[in-house]
C-alpha cells in the first residue's frame, strides 16, 4: 500500500514537472507570443486543510492539461503556478504577493477557508489580478475583481432544511463549527426551519479542534429533537458522527448536513455510522450525467486510484477555471477588463455540475444544487434543483449599481 | 435522574480520556524530564496503526490493544536511540527536536496515506439508561483507563523496573549508583511511554476523526494536565485528569465546548498559581 | 562615632521546622555593632538554616529577628540586603556567566553612581587579589577563587553586617591566611558572623564563639573557654564517631 | 577585542544596516521588498523573545499572546480612530499592560521554570479560544467586528502621522518596519549596557545572589517581561499592517513554537542570533511551499532535527566560537593578548547562554 503510494507520487511528480512550473524557472520568463499564460493557484497541500486542497489542485492540473491538449488559449499554452499555503494564513498573503508581483500571473484560483480568501482578496484587488474563489462559503462577498463559483447557503440550505423537515419532523437541533461559515450557515438553517413552521431547540458551536462530543450528545438527547442539522467541519469534528453512532443514536435521530463529505466523512466513516445522512451541495462525484462521468474518469485516470473523493470544491475549481478560459476566448485577449466584461455578459459553460453562469450583479454562480443521501459509503443523489441563483448575496450586493463595492457583507436574516 | 447518570458517564469518559492521553507523556516527562512535543503524533501513529491493520483484516481488538502499542513503542525506542539520547538534560533542545519530529511524522504519514483514511467503526454498540442512550465503548474506555492506572501502579510498586524507575525519578544519578545502565533505563522508559501513548491512540481511533494532523488537538491539553499534576506520575496524572476532566465536561454541558476549554485552561492556571509544584507534590508527597 | 555597645542583631525564640524535622529550636542570639562572632557546630547543627533565616532565604516558623531595631523575620532577601546585611553562602553563589569585574560591579552599583562604583570595584578587586583576572568568566575560575569573588560581591555591597558561611572551605593555606586578614580588616568597621569548621581558622580570628548543636545554642563564650568545654568536645567527638 | 573597538565596529555595522535599509527599494523588486518587510516584522518578534529569554532567563511559550494582542489592538484602534498613529501606540500599550498583569501574577506568585512556560502557553490558548469564538455579530468593539476564526479583513494600513488619507506605500512601509527593527535592536543594546540590563542579566545568572545583593528579582523580571511584551506588540502591529489582515492564527501555538525555534537556531543570549534565525526559517518555509516534490511538514521537520543535532548552540554562538578560536590561534602565534573582556562585554555570556 505504502509502496504503491510512493510509486504513484513519484509518477505524479515527474508528470507534473513540466506542468506545475517551478517558480524558480519562471522568474525570467519572457512575455513573448508563445510564452505560456500563467495561472496562479493558492491551495493548502499540507496541514489540516490539505484534505480539501489536494483534490482541488489535481482538478486544476487536469483543467490545464485539457486546455493545452486542445491547442491552448489564444494559441498560447497555459501554465499553472502553484504554491502550497501550508494551512497558514500568512503564507497565503506572502504567496499572493508573489503571484501578483513576481510571477505576474493573469488570474488566480485559490483560497479554501473564508479567512484565507479575505487575506488574499485585497492583494489581488490592489494589484489588479482577477481572482476566482471556487469553494462553497457563507456568501456576502461583493467585489468586482472576485468571482465566487461555489454554492452559498441560499442554494443548498434552502433545499436541505425543508426536505429533512418534511421527512422527519419540525424540531431541529443545530450543531455547527464555530467560525463564520458555521455561524452564518446556522443562521440560514434557523431561518429556513422557522420559514417552514419548525422550531430550533438549541444551536451549539464547536471550535475546530473539539474532538470530544460526549456532553453534547447527552445534551441533544435531553432536548429530544426530530432532526439534527450539522455544519460541523474538518477531521476533528468527524468524531461527532462516530460518537453519535456508538451511543446508538443514529437510528434514533436523523442528521442532515451542509458539510458532511467535505473531508470525505462518507468514505472514512463506516457505513453504519453514516448511512442515511442527508447532504446538499453544488456537486457530488456520483452525478450521473455524461459530462461528470467523463470528468471523474479523467481525474481518476490521471491521478490514479488514490485520487480522493471529488467534492464540490474540486469540481467548482475546474469550472471556475473553465469559465475564465471561456471569458478569455470570448474577449479575444487576456486583459482584465475585457475578460471581466466577457464573464459578466451571461457567458456560461457546461461543467461536471451542469450549466454554470456568472450572475452579473453579485459575481457569484448561478448553478445546479443537489440533495443526496449516504448509502454504503456513497452519496445517492435524490433531488436536483436546476439553476439556483445566489439569492442570499443578491440581497446585499449589486455590482452593476455599485461597481466600486469591495467587501464581504454580513447578510441580515 | 437518568440525565444525571448519563452526565456522570460523560464526566467519567472525560477523565478516562485524559488519563489515557496523558499517561505516556507523564511517564516520559516525570522520569526523564523530556517534554515530548511529538506526543500528539505518537497518538496519531497509534490510531493509524489500528486503522490500517483493522482495514487490512486484523481483528479490531488485536489492532487496538496489541498492534498499536507495539508499533508506537518500537517507534519510541527508535526515536530515543536516534534522537533523544543525544539531548538529555537539554530541555529546550529536546522540545525543538521533538517539534521537528512531530512535523516529520505528520509529513511522512501524509505522504504515505494521504490526507484522509478510512476509519474503523466503534465496536460494542450502545445501551439505554431510561430514555437516554450511551455508548458501551465509553464504559470500555473507563475500564481501560482504570486498568492502565492499576498496571502502572503495580509495575512501579512491585517490579524491579518499577524500583529502578522510582529511584531514577527521585535522583537521576541513583540508577547509576545502583550499578544500572541509565541509558537502558531511559530507552525502556521512552519506549514504554510511547507504547502507552500508542495504546491511547488505538483506543481513541474508533471514536475520533483520523487525520495526520489530529495530534495537534491533544498536545496542549495533555501537556497542561501533566505539568498541573506534578512530578508523581500516577497520583499527579490521575488527580489532574480527574479535576480537569470534571471541570471540562460539566462546563461543556452547561455552556459551550469553547467555555469548557477556557474554563479548563483558567483552572489550570489557578492550580499552578496555588500549587506551583503541581497537585501531587502538595497532596501526595510520597506517592508514585 | 558608632556606639559599639548597641545591639545590631537580635533573634528571639527563633524556630524553623521542616515538616516534622526541627532545624532550629528556640534560638535567641544577640550581636553588637562591629562585633565578630564565630559559629561552630557539627554538620546538621542548624548553622546554615540560621543564616538562611537571617538573610531572608527562609521564613522562620516562629520567633523574631530584629536588625537595627527593625523586624526582618520573613522579609524578602533583597529587603534585608538593602537594610545592610550581606551574606556569602555555603555553596559559592556567584554569577558564573559574568566576568569577575562584572560580579563585583553589580554589587557595588546598587547604591552608587557609575564612577564611585568603578572605584569600589577596583578596590575590592585589589583586596581579593583578582585584579589580573578581572576579565575572566567566574565560571572558569577555581573553587577557591570563586569563593573570593563571592566575598568580593559581599564587600562591594558595603553591608554593616556580613555573614560568611564557611569562607575558608576549599582554599589553600595561603588563601586561608589572607581570608583571616581580610576578616579582621573588615571587622574594624563592620560586624561579622562567620560559620566555619576549620578550628585553626577560628583561632586566627575568633573573639566570641557560639556553639550550635541539634538546632539549639549549646554555649557562647570566648574561644578559649569553648575549646576547653567538655560538652563541646563531646559534640565534636560524637560527630567523629558518627562519621 | 577592546571595548572601544567593539563599540566602533558596532557603529559601523549599524551604519551599514541603515544604509542597506535606505538602498533596498532601489535595488530590490517590489515583491522582494514586501517579503523582507514581513521578515523584518517577524524579526522584531524574534528579538522580543530573544531579549526576555536570552537575557532575562524567562522562557515564555506564549510570546504570540503579546504579538496577537498587538495586532488585534492595532486593528481595532485603527478601524475606530481612522488614524493609524495612535493605533500603533495602542498596539504596544495593550500587550505591555497585559504583560504587566500576567507578569505580576507569575513573578510575584513565585512561579518559575517550566510552570512559567505552561502558564504563558495556557494564556495563549485562552486568548486563541476566546478570539476564535467571536464570529457572532455581537462581538464588536466600536466599529470593529472581531470576526472569530475568519479574523478582521481590510485593516487600515499605516498612514502619515495625522493624515489618514496618506496611506503609506510599500517602500514607506519597508522603511517604517526595517527602521523599527533597527530601533528595537539599538534600544535593546542600550538597555543591556545600562545598569538595569546588567542587573537583569545577573539575575538570569543567579537569582539568589542578586537578591542577596539587594536587587528585587521579581521587579526586574517583570520589567523585562513588559518590555518584551511591548516589543512583541509592535511586531504584531507591523505584521498586521503588512498583511492588512489579522486572524486568531496570530495566537497559534505553532507560531509560538516557531519563535523558540528561530532563537535556538540563531543563538540564545545574542540579539543578532534571533534575527538571523527568524529570517533563515521564514525564508526556508516560504521556499518549501514553492516545491511540489515533498510534503512541506516533512522538509521542515528534517531541517529542525538536523539543526538540533548538528548545531546545538545555534548559528551566531557557533560562529563566535570559531572566530575566537581562530583569533586565539593567531594570538598564540603572535604572542599578543587580544582579549580583554570587561563590563559591557555582553558577548561573554554566550558560552553560558548556549546551554
Amino acid at each position: 500500500m505504502s509502496m504503491l503510494r510512493r510509486e504513484f507520487l513519484k509518477g505524479t511528480g515527474l508528470a507534473a514537472a513540466g506542468l506545475v512550473a517551478s517558480p524558480a524557472i519562471l522568474r525570467h520568463t519572457a512575455l513573448g507570443q508563445d510564452a505560456p499564460i500563467l495561472i496562479g493557484s493558492l491551495h493548502d497541500q499540507s496541514g489540516p486543510i490539505a484534505a480539501t486542497g489536494v483534490p482541488i489542485v489535481n482538478s486544476l492540473i487536469l483543467a490545464v492539461e485539457e486546455v493545452n491538449a486542445a491547442g491552448g488559449l489564444l494559441g498560447r499554452p497555459l501554465k499553472l503556478v502553484h504554491y502550497d499555503t501550508q494551512s497558514n494564513i500568512q503564507r497565503y498573503t506572502q504567496y499572493a504577493q508573489q503571484l501578483a508581483l513576481k510571477d505576474k500571473v493573469l488570474v488566480v484560483h485559490g483560497g479554501i477557508t473564508s479567512a484565507s480568501r479575505e487575506a488574499i482578496r485585497p492583494v489581488f484587488g490592489r494589484y489588479k489580478v482577477p481572482y476566482f474563489y471556487n469553494t462553497l462559503y457563507e456568501g456576502g462577498v461583493c467585489d468586482r475583481n472576485t468571482f465566487n463559483i461555489g454554492t452559498t447557503p441560499a442554494q443548498t440550505v434552502e433545499k436541505l432544511v425543508p426536505y429533512a423537515m418534511s421527512k422527519w419532523g419540525k424540531k431541529a437541533y443545530i450543531i455547527a463549527a464555530d467560525y463564520n461559515y458555521g455561524q452564518i450557515t446556522a443562521k440560514w438553517m434557523t431561518k429556513y426551519v422557522r420559514d417552514n413552521g419548525g422550531q430550533i431547540l438549541s444551536t451549539d458551536f464547536f471550535p475546530l479542534d473539539v474532538t470530544n462530543f460526549g456532553p453534547t450528545i447527552s445534551k441533544i438527547q435531553a432536548a429530544k429533537p426530530d432532526i439534527i442539522l450539522s455544519a460541523l467541519v474538518g477531521g476533528n469534528h468527524t468524531s461527532f458522527y462516530r460518537q453519535w453512532a456508538s451511543a446508538g443514536m443514529k437510528s434514533q435521530i436523523p442528521i442532515a448536513s451542509t458539510t458532511f463529505g467535505l473531508v470525505n466523512e462518507h468514505t472514512t466513516l463506516d457505513a453504519n455510522e453514516s448511512d442515511g445522512i442527508l447532504a446538499a451541495y453544488g456537486y457530488f462525484e456520483e452525478l450521473e450525467d455524461a459530462a461528470n462521468k467523463a470528468y471523474v474518469t479523467k481525474l481518476k485516470q490521471r491521478f490514479g486510484a488514490d485520487m480522493p473523493y471529488i467534492g464540490e470544491p474540486a469540481a467548482g475549481s475546474y469550472e471556475g477555471f473553465m469559465l475564465w478560459v471561456e471569458g478569455v476566448r470570448k474577449a479575444g485577449k487576456t486583459d482584465r477588463e475585457a475578460v471581466t466584461a466577457a464573464l459578466e455578459s451571461g457567458l456560461s459553460i457546461m461543467g461536471p455540475t451542469g450549466k454554470v453562469v456568472i450572475d452579473r450583479p453579485t459575481h457569484h454562480a448561478v448553478r445546479n444544487a443537489y440533495l443526496a443521501e449516504v448509502r454504503s459509503k456513497k452519496f445517492v443523489v435524490l433531488e436536483t434543483y436546476e439553476q439556483q441563483p445566489p439569492s442570499d448575496t443578491a440581497m446585499v450586493c449589486d455590482l452593476v449599481k455599485n461597481p466600486g463595492d469591495n467587501k464581504q457583507y454580513v447578510i441580515e436574516i | 435522574m437518568d440525565l444525571g447518570i448519563v452526565l456522570a458517564l460523560d464526566v467519567l469518559n472525560g477523565i478516562a480520556s485524559l488519563v489515557l492521553l496523558c499517561m505516556g507523556l507523564a511517564i516520559i516527562f516525570g522520569m526523564m524530564k523530556v517534554i515530548n512535543l511529538a506526543h500528539g503524533e505518537f497518538l496519531m501513529l497509534g490510531a493509524y496503526a489500528t486503522v490500517v491493520s483493522a482495514n487490512a483484516g486484523v481483528n479490531i481488538w488485536i489492532a487496538m490493544l496489541v498492534i498499536a502499542p507495539l508499533f508506537v513503542g518500537i517507534v519510541g525506542i527508535v526515536v530515543e536511540r536516534c534522537l533523544i539520547r543525544f539531548l538529555y538534560g537539554r530541555l529546550v533542545d529536546t522540545m525543538l527536536a521533538t517539534w521537528g519530529l512531530s512535523l516529520l511524522i505528520v509529513g511522512l504519514v501524509t505522504t504515505v496515506f494521504g490526507n484522509t483514511i478510512n476509519g474503523v467503526p466503534t465496536p460494542l454498540g450502545g445501551f439505554a439508561i431510561g430514555q437516554y442512550r450511551s455508548s458501551l465503548y465509553t464504559l470500555f474506555l473507563v475500564a481501560m483507563a482504570l486498568l492502565l492506572v492499576g498496571s502502572v501502579w503495580a509495575v512501579l510498586r512491585y517490579t524491579r523496573y518499577g524500583l529502578i524507575a522510582r529511584a531514577t525519578m527521585q535522583n537521576p544519578n541513583m540508577a547509576a549508583a545502583m550499578g544500572l545502565n541509565p541509558t537502558r533505563v531511559y530507552m525502556v522508559t521512552f519506549g514504554i511511554g510511547a507504547a502507552i501513548t500508542g495504546l491511547a491512540g488505538g483506543l481513541l481511533a474508533p471514536v475520533s476523526g483520523i487525520v495526520p494532523t489530529m495530534g495537534g488537538a491533544y498536545i496542549a491539553k495533555a501537556f497542561i494536565t501533566v505539568v498541573g499534576g506534578g512530578s508523581a506520575i500516577l497520583a499527579g496524572t490521575a488527580s489532574a485528569s480527574a479535576l480537569f476532566g470534571t471541570i471540562n465536561q460539566i462546563a461543556a454541558f452547561l455552556t459551550t465546548p469553547v467555555f469548557g476549554e477556557v474554563i479548563l485552561f483558567i483552572s489550570a492556571i489557578v492550580l499552578i498559581r496555588l500549587l506551583p509544584q503541581g497537585i501531587s507534590d502538595r497532596y501526595f508527597r510520597r506517592s508514585l | 562615632m558608632q556606639d559599639y555597645s548597641a545591639t545590631l542583631l537580635e533573634t528571639r525564640n527563633l524556630t524553623m521546622r521542616f515538616g516534622g524535622v526541627v532545624a532550629n529550636n528556640d534560638v535567641s542570639f544577640t550581636l553588637k555593632e562591629a562585633e565578630l562572632r564565630c559559629l561552630i557546630g557539627p554538620n546538621g547543627a542548624g548553622k546554615s538554616t540560621f543564616f538562611k533565616m537571617l538573610s531572608g532565604q527562609l521564613t522562620p516558623s516562629s520567633g523574631s529577628i530584629t536588625f537595627r531595631g527593625q523586624s526582618i523575620a520573613g522579609a524578602a532577601p533583597h529587603e534585608i540586603a538593602r537594610l545592610g546585611m550581606g551574606i556569602k553562602t555555603q555553596v559559592p553563589n556567584v554569577f558564573n556567566g559574568l566576568s569577575v569585574r562584572e560580579n563585583i560591579w553589580i554589587a557595588a552599583s546598587r547604591k552608587h553612581t557609575p564612577p564611585v562604583s568603578r572605584r569600589i570595584t577596583d578596590e575590592v578587586l585589589d583586596k581579593i587579589r583578582l585584579t589580573d583576572r578581572a576579565g575572566d568568566l567566574v565560571g572558569h575560575l577555581a573553587h577557591g577563587q570563586r569563593q573570593w569573588v563571592e566575598i568580593g560581591t559581599v564587600l562591594a555591597g558595603e553591608p554593616d553586617l556580613i555573614l560568611l558561611d564557611e569562607p575558608a572551605a576549599g582554599m589553600t593555606d595561603a588563601e586561608v591566611l589572607r581570608t583571616a586578614e581580610i576578616i579582621k580588616e573588615i571587622n574594624r568597621t563592620r560586624a561579622l558572623i562567620v560559620v566555619e569548621h576549620d578550628m585553626q581558622f577560628i583561632r586566627m580570628i575568633a573573639k566570641t564563639v557560639t556553639v550550635f548543636h541539634q538546632g539549639q545554642i549549646l554555649m557562647e563564650d570566648t574561644i578559649g573557654a569553648v575549646m576547653a568545654d567538655q560538652r563541646v568536645r563531646d559534640v565534636y567527638l560524637g560527630k567523629k564517631v558518627a562519621a | 577585542m577592546s571595548r572601544s573597538l567593539s563599540t566602533g565596529l558596532q557603529l559601523v555595522l549599524l551604519a551599514a544596516a541603515i544604509a542597506g535599509v535606505a538602498l533596498a527599494p532601489q535595488v530590490l523588486e517590489i515583491f522582494t521588498l514586501m517579503q523582507i518587510t514581513l521578515f523584518a516584522a517577524m524579526s522584531i518578534l524574534a528579538l522580543s523573545l530573544g531579549f526576555i529569554w536570552g537575557f532575562g532567563g524567562i522562557l515564555c511559550f506564549g510570546q504570540t499572546a503579546f504579538f496577537g494582542l498587538g495586532g488585534y489592538a492595532y486593528a481595532v484602534a485603527a478601524i475606530n480612530l481612522g488614524d493609524s498613529t495612535g493605533a500603533v501606540f495602542v498596539g504596544m500599550l495593550v500587550p505591555a499592560a497585559f504583560a504587566a498583569a500576567l507578569g505580576y501574577f507569575m513573578f510575584y506568585g513565585r512561579i518559575s521554570d517550566v510552570y512559567l512556560g505552561v502558564i504563558t502557553l495556557t494564556v495563549t490558548l485562552i486568548l486563541f479560544n476566546l478570539i476564535n469564538s467571536t464570529a457572532g455579530d455581537e462581538y464588536r468593539i466600536g466599529a470593529a467586528q472581531l470576526g472569530g476564526f475568519n479574523g478582521m479583513p481590510s485593516v487600515p494600513g499605516l498612514n502619515a502621522p495625522g493624515d489618514p488619507s496618506a496611506v503609506l506605500e510599500p517602500e514607506e512601509i519597508w522603511f517604517v518596519t526595517a527602521g523599527a527593527l533597527i530601533a528595537v535592536y539599538v534600544i535593546l543594546r542600550l538597555v543591556l549596557v545600562s545598569h538595569f540590563g546588567r542587573v537583569a542579566v545577573a539575575i538570569r545568572e543567579n537569582e539568589t545572589r542578586a537578591s542577596l545583593l539587594g536587587y528585587d528579582p521579581r521587579l526586574y523580571k517583570l520589567l523585562v517581561f513588559v518590555i518584551g511584551g511591548a516589543i512583541a506588540g509592535l511586531a504584531g502591529v507591523l505584521y498586521t499592517n503588512w498583511g492588512a489582515f489579522v486572524s486568531p492564527t496570530i495566537f497559534a501555538l505553532s507560531l509560538s513554537a516557531e519563535i523558540i525555534i528561530w532563537i535556538t537556531i540563531g543563538g540564545l543570549g545574542t540579539l543578532i542570533g534571533p534575527v538571523l534565525g527568524c529570517v533563515a526559517i521564514q525564508a526556508i518555509v516560504t521556499e518549501i511551499g514553492s516545491q511540489q516534490e515533498f510534503n512541506s511538514n516533512l522538509v521542515l521537520g528534517v531541517i529542525l532535527i538536523a539543526f538540533v543535532l548538528l548545531l546545538p548552540r545555534g548559528l551566531v554562538p557557533t560562529a563566535q566560537i570559531l572566530w575566537s578560536r581562530a583569533l586565539a590561534l593567531k594570538a598564540r602565534r603572535g604572542g599578543a593578548a587580544l582579549f580583554e573582556g570587561g563590563p559591557g562585554g555582553k558577548d561573554d555570556h554566550i558560552a553560558k547562554a548556549a546551554e
